[in-house]
């Protein structure tokens, strides 16, 4: 796996809490390795998966977006991945019309017992995006760097903490 | 009779059964005509029904829910009163729908390339035509050039829905191709982003294309000003500006009509119709999905296929 | 009549030596039959038994060479009697796809095979091309009642996932064939039971063994003859009949036809166009036996030059 | 706000891939972090109290745990948060061990993703809000889904308990399988003698509705308080009149139908009880065979029945019941051994599955215990058992193992010994799987006091010769092939999911394996429960077992339908949606994309229309919270504040790093 030694790009998970997280969780336990870039968010159900989450990721520099829920039947709010399929898949085809590579947006599924099946996903939406390198940046630098600031003014204000 | 007077007899004879009629009226200029409310038949005189009647009424309607309401509408306008219809917005009951078939409305953003718009003293359109005379002389203007491109390619000339048709309905025509749509969908993916990036930057985010839209109902409590949720930062960053355009586009995914309100109010010319096109050119074919043309539909996002035929889930 | 199924022909090296009979049995069939056979040029070993054995990439490599050869007619599907040419055939053809395969056993090659080529077995496009109702509308000179016991043999039908044709355990293809031209084909046990055919040179009795114990329970089940698709199959039951009836102690008196034989019979071609005379145990009782029972020809015999 | 931050190392799991120190220290450059420690073991009873310790020394409104995943530990970590006094809702987890040391090599880049995670969890706490639980009433009232020896189990235990039950049977019997069982092992008990009993209490109790011949419609509702829509069959018998005295089944003309019980072993009348034992005892009539519905004439059971009970006229009819929990206990069907066709099974009538095997040892089957070959009656004297027909073969998509052949293999050719004295029986075998209390004994007694011969090897071909089946197979262990000339040839039908299983399962909502076996929540620690509150599994459907495994997993099943029940009052997940009316418009789109019809339409005093959420009602999927364009309604603890500030937490990181 190639991309377990290439510098890190910037790929976020919005996964199912039912299925796909506890799949994540089985390729743990089963110590699956996978490429690190990979960083996930915890979800109700993929019927909770606002396609906007996923623009706004974009927007802010986000290099990949992976979304994986319950199998469809297998919802276990019934209706939730159903929904979910509609509006991902809208928001797929969309990517494109922003000039985003719509390989750079993924979402299918992955149930809690497919501790495999997540590393081979994992791996495989990885090594797509580092194919596809960084994201074209959205804005200069400045705008960086007051962040930076921002982040620097919030400071522990208790007394020294215990590390 | 004329197609005016046969509109306004009819608006009279209905007037009394209702709170007030939406129409429009001559506006700043010769050029330019403005919504405005009838609400009594002497307000009648105001009213002008002509190639120049841009304004999409029905983004109204829905402030106007407790109202028994008159509305005119053009085959484009109509398409949004059903779609409110369908999403149970407006009620069937408080509205009367004045349908006027329609070959097309002038852009004055196209014609303001040609002439200054305030200078213009007389204004007729003819069968291939759109006269114009000013202090200077007179100019004579074909049709295609000045008509708005929703027009061009208008599929609807007659109103979809409607309690009294005004006048005889039109032979609808072949839609032409746009020279912007086939520009934009042969521009390659990697300049699309600087391309948005760059139409966005322009933005002032005056919410003209959100207030103008018929769909956009949330209006005062719009994510775009909402500090609860946190969607936008005020800062006037492209990323805040283009992101608004995103929410905005993707709840209008599978409701948008294409009346191009949005592009036509935007006061900077950003191509928001484009994308929008683009939007419904995908529900349309994922779903076979036309919006606002059947009242009993669903919106397509609002529902779901046990198998969806047309999406192609990935292999892995 | 008219060609209707046309295929590139790769006959292989049994049937232009030891089972020319079937090779005749096949060409006099496909002209009846409608069946276009187009014989590969240049063709070569397919590099089975004796190769594949120890050296897959050269096995590979040879069939690889042959299927080149179907693309440069210009064609995409080729046929063989052989099952072992077929499953060799399609086994390479499988490998090819995968890329690393492809390129080592390129490199042994002139000119690269980039796939594309499918290889049916004779039977399975007699089977699946013209079918049993339609054979069935040709046929001049029903079996009249043959018992037959219609043997595949270890290759025809496997491995499944390479010939993906018919069953695996119990094919019936021919025997709805035979049906067709009127036999009777028996509840046949031992249709993919091996013949010993790979076993025959380094342990000959392995093979007389085996095939021995076919013949036995074809002869139980009361069959007047034994019915293959395999010149393999065909040498081993037919021309070591001695050497079975040394092993087994009992001398079997079926006769082994190719089913293109028996098919051609029944299309009322003659014995000679079809090499009965090659067989080894003669046919003779069961061609009497059934001409007993065949009613005259309703009509006169087919005109050579007609075909 | 005052985050605490702890960081675990759970022994050697994270720490050895991931640098914690630097993970807490990194941690209190976040906003409002103001302290952050790393644990050996943050779960164990010291870790915890070092967290409770720190939220009242340090008065800490938050706590992030960067530890294990929250699927593991989350409801640890509340009750210890909740122990010092903050609202259990106040801890977020950042899943540092599965997500990240378990599955990263490189120290450095662990390091900096357990970052992000910590970065994100505290980003989400700074959003979250205390929530409390609110409490609902339960329907007192249990549904067993399937009367075989675990429903049957299941069904007693709960209501000798008090609860009422609900047991539905797809056939007009109950009994399942084992009711079709001659003998069981390893003590060759009379399978009747054993479940007959068990079957008339269940007739008999008071607090059990026994609902035949129906099945499972549709399931709605939630833990607690679901309504289960079962559709009862029509059978053209009014089981409520009728006596079972079997008058109709004598004048029945119709002897042509299939016999299910008998599995397919000679005929059944048109109207017929299964066998004698029957609960209910009733008659049902086979539309397809039955004279009057086929050619319209006859009528003889309606004129001979003396209770009335007949009536062609009958129709499906659906019945909905109020439960609070639902025990699935759908059992089993047998491979389809055709699918061999090296074995003949469907061309050679002499062989048969072992149920059909067992039918015929059976005093009450259909050969009235008289063993004798279906093709001609006489009484086989070679019997060859031939095992994992459908098991242990990944050819057949089949790989697992279906737990009891063994076992009953070893009984029947015991019984055939019995029934057959001069008979003599072969098992061809993989291996024998007898691992429980008195089976190896069992299969040892099988081989040396019955003389059964066992040969470990896979059967290659079964075939005809005269009027024997050869049997061919390996001798792996005598390293030859081994020829058996059979009378009979038994094959023992792996064990599969019951017809309709995934069916099931998607209306209970309820997950299924790849071969439809329902899935368990947690294989060691939650092997009753599902994944679904209130839905608990009893027996094979959730995988092979023997009898004696689905009683006690019937009883398990009880315990835990009797545990929920114990309270007239559940407690909410307050983890639900919440409407902001200031900011609903009244779109109503929310209700339109409700699975479970748990908001609705309010108007308020000034008469605006908004939508409003029954808290009991709402499952906490969140659909509702991206069908509403104004973000008015949204999920409690994923609200979109939340969801959005963990991802600008996270690329907030980003381009801070972009810009070093």
């Amino acid at each position: 796996m190639p991309v377990l030694d290439g510098s890190e790009l910037r790929i976020i998970g919005f996964l199912c809490n039912w299925c796909s997280y506890g799949g994540a969780d089985t390729a743990g336990v089963g110590r699956f390795v996978q490429p690190t870039d990979l960083r996930i968010i915890r979800m109700p159900c993929t019927g909770r998966m606002d396609p906007l989450f996923a623009l706004k990721a974009f927007l802010n520099g986000a290099d990949g977006v992976l979304v994986s829920g319950c199998h469809p039947n297998d919802c276990h709010y019934a209706e939730g991945n159903f929904y979910a399929r509609r509006r991902l898949e809208v928001l797929e085809r969309f990517l494109p019309v922003l000039g985003i590579d719509a390989r750079r947006f993924h979402y299918g599924w992955v149930s809690a017992s497919e501790g495999a099946k997540w590393q081979q996903v994992v791996t495989h939406f990885t090594e797509i995006i580092h194919e596809l390198g960084p994201i074209a940046k959205l804005d200069p630098e400045l705008a960086v760097c007051a962040i930076k600031a921002m982040d620097g003014a919030v400071q522990p204000t208790a007394a020294a903490p215990a590390v | 009779m004329s197609q005016l007077e046969i509109l306004k007899e009819a608006v009279a004879k209905a007037l009394p059964d209702l709170d007030l009629v939406l129409g429009w009226r001559q506006g700043i200029n010769i050029l330019r005509t403005a919504p405005f409310i009838i609400r009594s038949a002497k307000d009648l005189d105001n009213l002008v029904w002509n190639r120049l009647c841009v304004n999409n009424l029905s983004s109204q309607l829905m402030h106007l829910r407790d109202k028994r309401v008159g509305i005119l509408v053009k085959g484009c306008d109509s398409r949004s009163v059903v779609q409110l219809l369908q999403e149970k917005l407006i009620s069937r009951e408080s509205v009367k729908v004045f349908g006027l078939p329609c070959t097309g409305v002038v852009d004055l953003k196209k014609l303001s390339r040609s002439v200054d718009l305030d200078r213009v003293e007389a204004a007729v359109v003819t069968e291939r035509t759109l006269e114009l005379s000013a202090d200077q002389g007179s100019l004579s203007l074909p049709l295609p050039e000045v008509l708005a491109d929703k027009c061009l390619v208008c599929k609807y000339p007659n109103p979809v829905i409607h309690d009294a048709l005004i006048g005889e309905p039109v032979e609808p025509w072949a839609p032409a191709e746009l020279p912007a749509q086939a520009a934009f969908a042969a521009m390659p993916l990697a300049e699309r982003f600087a391309y948005w990036r760059e139409q966005m930057d322009r933005c002032i985010r005056c919410y003209a294309c959100r207030n103008s839209c018929p769909m956009c109902f949330c209006k005062d409590v719009c994510l775009g000003d909402s500090r609860d949720p946190h969607w936008q930062s005020q800062e006037t960053s492209v990323r805040e500006k283009w992101m608004f355009q995103l929410i905005h586009a993707m709840h209008l995914a599978g409701r948008c009509t294409g009346c191009g309100e949005c592009e036509r109010a935007c006061p900077v010319g950003i191509p928001l119709l484009t994308m929008k096109r683009e939007l419904n050119a995908i529900t349309q074919d994922l779903f076979g999905y036309e919006a606002g043309v059947d009242p009993a539909a669903t919106p397509p996002l609002m529902t779901f296929a046990v198998v969806e035929e047309k999406i192609k889930e990935s292999e892995w | 009549m008219s060609p209707q199924v046309s295929y590139a022909y790769y006959p292989g090296c049994s049937l232009h030596a030891s089972s020319a009979d079937y090779d005749a049995s096949v060409v006099a069939v496909s002209r009846v039959l409608g069946i276009e056979l187009a014989e590969v040029p240049d063709w070569t070993c397919c590099g089975s038994t004796p190769a594949h054995n120890i050296d897959s990439r050269l096995s590979a490599a040879l069939c690889a060479r042959n299927l080149v050869q179907v693309r440069k007619m210009g064609r995409d599907q080729v046929t063989s009697p052989c099952p072992s040419c077929v499953a060799n055939l399609r086994t390479a053809d499988m490998k090819m796809a995968h890329k690393d395969f492809a390129e080592s056993t390129n490199r042994l090659l002139d000119e690269p095979y980039s796939g594309g080529v499918t290889a049916k077995s004779f039977l399975q496009i007699v089977y699946e091309d013209i079918g049993p109702q339609a054979l069935k509308e040709l046929v001049r000179k029903p079996l009249a009642g043959l018992k037959v016991a219609a043997y595949y043999g270890c290759l025809t039908t496997r491995p499944t996932h390479v010939m993906a044709f018919d069953s695996e355990e119990n094919p019936v293809s021919m025997d709805k064939l035979l049906e067709a031209c009127g036999a009777k084909p028996l509840e046949f046990s031992f249709k993919t039971e091996c013949c010993g055919a790979s076993m025959a040179v380094p342990k000959k009795e392995a093979a007389t063994t085996l095939s021995g114990k076919i013949l036995e329970l074809a002869e139980l089940i009361g069959a007047e003859a034994v019915v293959v698709a395999c010149p393999l199959c065909q040498m081993n039951l037919d021309l070591r009949r001695g050497q079975i009836a040394a092993a087994t102690g009992q001398y079997s008196p079926l006769p082994v036809f190719y089913f293109t034989q028996l098919i051609g019979l029944a299309l009322g071609l003659s014995k000679e166009e079809l090499g009965i005379a090659k067989l080894c145990v003669s046919p003779a009782k069961a061609l009497e036996k059934m001409a007993a029972k065949t009613p005259p020809p309703e009509q006169p015999e087919r005109p050579a030059k007609e075909i | 706000m005052r985050i605490g931050v702890f960081v675990c190392h759970c022994g050697s799991n994270i720490a050895a891939k991931v640098d914690v120190a630097e993970v807490a220290k990194a941690a209190l450059n976040f906003p409002d972090v103001v302290f952050a420690t790393h644990e050996v073991y943050t779960c164990s009873e010291p870790g915890q109290r070092g967290i409770q310790q720190a939220i009242t020394e340090q008065d800490l409104d938050g706590v992030v745990v960067a530890s294990c995943s929250p699927r593991m530990h989350e409801n640890t970590f509340r009750k210890t948060v909740a122990r010092a006094g903050l609202n259990p809702y106040m801890m977020e987890m950042a899943n540092i061990r599965e997500h990240v040391s378990w599955i990263g090599q490189d120290i450095e880049k662990n390091t900096r993703k357990a970052i992000d995670l910590v970065r994100i969890a505290a980003a989400k706490l700074v959003r979250d809000q205390p929530l409390l639980r609110k409490s609902f009433a339960v329907t007192r009232r249990v549904m067993v889904i399937g009367g075989g020896v675990a429903g049957i189990q299941a069904a007693l235990d709960c209501a000798d308990a008090g609860l009422e039950v609900i047991l539905v049977e797809r056939e007009s019997t109950i009994g399942g399988v084992m009711a079709k069982l001659d003998k069981t092992f390893p003590t060759i008990d009379c399978s009747t003698c054993v479940l007959g009993p068990k079957m008339v209490e269940v007739a008999q109790h008071p607090q059990i509705t026994l609902v035949p011949y129906a099945e499972v419609e549709s399931v709605s509702g939630y833990v607690g308080n679901f309504k289960v829509e079962v559709k009862r069959k029509a059978s053209y018998v009014d089981f409520s009149k009728c006596t079972g005295c079997g008058l109709c089944v004598e004048k029945c003309p119709s002897r042509k139908s299939p016999d299910k019980f008998n599995e397919q072993l000679g005929y059944a009348r048109a109207i017929n009880i299964p066998f004698p034992q029957a609960i209910p005892k009733v008659a049902v009539i086979n539309r397809d065979t039955c004279i009057h519905f086929t050619k319209g004439k006859c009528g003889n059971c309606e004129k001979v029945c003396p209770a009335g009970a007949v009536d062609y006229a009958m129709v499906d009819r659906m019945e909905t019941f109020e439960v609070g929990a639902v025990v699935a206990a759908t059992g089993y069907s047998l491979f389809d051994i055709t699918q061999y066709e090296e074995y003949g099974a469907g061309r050679y009538p002499d062989v048969i599955t072992s149920l059909q095997y067992e039918r015929m040892l059976n005093a009450s089957g259909p050969t009235q215990g008289h063993v004798g070959r279906p093709s001609d009656g006489r009484e086989p004297k070679t019997v060859v058992f031939v095992s994992c027909v459908g098991s242990r073969d990944v050819a057949k998509d089949r790989p697992y193992c279906s737990n009891f052949c063994c076992m009953y293999l070893a009984k029947q050719s015991i019984l055939t010994k019995d029934h057959i004295p001069d008979s003599k029986s072969y098992v061809f075998y993989i291996d024998i799987r007898a691992p429980k209390k008195g089976y190896e004994e069992f299969v040892r007694r099988a081989q040396e006091e019955y003389g059964v011969s066992y040969i470990r090897g896979r059967v290659a071909k079964v075939y005809p010769k005269g009027d024997k089946l050869v049997v061919r197979a390996a001798d792996t262990l005598m390293g030859t092939q081994v020829e058996v000339e059979a009378d009979l040839v038994v094959l023992a039908a792996g064990v599969q999911a019951a017809t309709g299983a995934p069916k099931l399962a998607e209306k209970l909502r309820i997950s299924y394996d790849h071969y439809g076996f329902f899935m368990e929540s947690h294989p060691k620690l939650r092997p009753i429960e599902t994944n679904t509150a209130g839905v608990f599994l009893a027996g094979v459907c959730q995988g092979p077992k023997d009898i004696p495994e689905s009683v006690a997993q019937g009883s398990a099943a009880a315990a835990k339908a009797l545990v929920l029940l114990s309270k007239d009052k559940l407690e909410t997940d307050p983890q639900v949606s919440w409407v902001n009316q200031k900011r609903c418009v009244g779109c109503m789109k929310c209700v339109q994309v409700c699975p479970f019809q748990a908001i609705q339409e309010v108007t308020l005093k000034n008469g605006e229309k908004k939508a409003e959420v029954i808290e009991t009602v709402c499952q906490g999927c969140g659909i509702c919270g991206v069908a509403c364009p104004q973000s008015a309604i949204g999920l409690e603890h994923s609200k979109d504040e939340q969801i959005l500030a963990e991802v600008e937490a996270l690329c907030r990181s980003w381009t801070v790093a972009s810009c070093e």
